[in-house]
């Protein structure tokens, strides 16, 4: 039985299977009782009123992106005993449905499982280097940044 | 000093990175951001209101009193919106 | 595109998919932002210094259990805005490392999602008629409920 | 009226379930338990710390106070530890 921590950051074009990235963190394992997987995807409802998102393409800092999101694991499992995190974020153009963001992580406690996923999420948000453009009808604009999503980030201290 | 630009601030510079020799008084993340904003209209666009723009020394997030130091890269860019 | 929301219970002996479960709440949909999946797991580890678990049976309440399971769904509902949530609980004897119980939840927004989830699991920990019977090396006992399960649960007032 | 047992209460009690003409004078939930309580050795050690004991009326949670009322099935049983 394999209980070596497993901790993975991905930036990748192409999309990811939530399952095989949650089964690789407890494959084998025992000592896991709680794993929680987010997903976030691209909607296209997202200014209810406006024309219908077509398209969002994802620009991203080769250089820092990976390296933040290690800092933003590091930090998560500095806070919460977890066995394993997986945080892979995609870049390029997706439509609505397609996948962008997925987080995984796994401990021996719901709690722990819990509260880092959403941890990750609200860091990655504010503070991996990436940048959403929107594509609608007869428009393209960068997506503002949300005061909703700095407060989010700003709960964890 | 290695210079890149990220989402609005590089598309209103005109260009993804650039190799800059910076003056003797240029020391601080802010002082960078305000010697670019006088280069060209483009810079002067991107940097007009530098509370909004980021940036990132050496990949690492920096604020405009961090010092340049003997840092080889810094990358400018809006707030991010990943996720 | 189908925007009906998807809510589901299940008590079942067999094993779940999460990813299957997951996709059924958004398959052919634009409207989604968000999707959590928790999976709790049967641990071998669970009472440090004891004998190692060698499995655990869980015995329901057929009646009510599923009635049960739906009340706490239909309370996530009125809480949160949600287009889908999936919850599935098995009977029966497990082994360490065998999926136990699933919650899916599916918004547009990811605080919604993250926090019905760790609501229901909450909930479904308190509330729901499940009892799990350990069995170790010449032993067998009922786990006891724990206060901190208790706690969790009322945080949701 | 119809009571089912659970884990641990169904175990020291040997049986998952009876049907039980009620005495009149059992209105509630704790009037019941207490009066099962009183049935044999297996029902006295069920019962014996009846703050631990939970119930279900109907398939719905109830309290020591709860009354009967026309309920057609009730349920004893330990804290639930399911998730």
């Amino acid at each position: 039985m394999s209980t070596a921590p497993l901790f993975t950051v991905r930036i990748q074009a192409e999309d990811f299977d939530a399952a095989t990235e949650a089964a690789a963190l407890t494959r084998g394992r025992t000592d896991i009782g709680a794993v929680v997987t987010f997903a976030g995807l691209c909607r296209a409802d997202d200014a209810p009123g406006g024309a219908p998102l077509i398209a969002l393409t994802l620009e991203h800092y080769p250089g820092m992106a990976e390296e933040e999101m290690a800092r933003l694991v590091e930090e998560a499992r500095a806070r919460w005993p977890l066995t394993g995190a997986t945080v892979i974020h995609r870049y390029g153009r997706m439509v609505p449905g397609d996948n962008i963001v997925l987080v995984v992580t796994a401990s021996s406690h719901r709690a722990a499982a819990f509260e880092a996923a959403a941890f990750l999420m609200d860091w990655l948000k504010t503070r991996a280097p990436f940048w959403k453009m929107e594509e609608r009808e007869q428009e393209r604009s960068w997506v503002a940044a949300k005061e909703s999503d700095d407060d989010a980030a700003e709960r964890w201290g | 000093m290695k210079i890149l630009y990220f989402a609005w601030v590089r598309e209103r510079i005109g260009r993804e990175a650039e190799e800059i020799e910076l003056p003797g008084d240029v020391r601080t993340v802010g002082d960078l951001a305000a010697f670019l904003a006088t280069r060209g209209e483009g810079y002067a666009h991107a940097f007009e209101n530098p509370k909004v723009v980021r940036a990132a020394l050496d990949r690492t997030h920096a604020r405009p009193d961090t010092p340049l130091g003997t840092a080889r890269e810094i990358a400018f860019f809006p707030p991010m919106t990943g996720g």
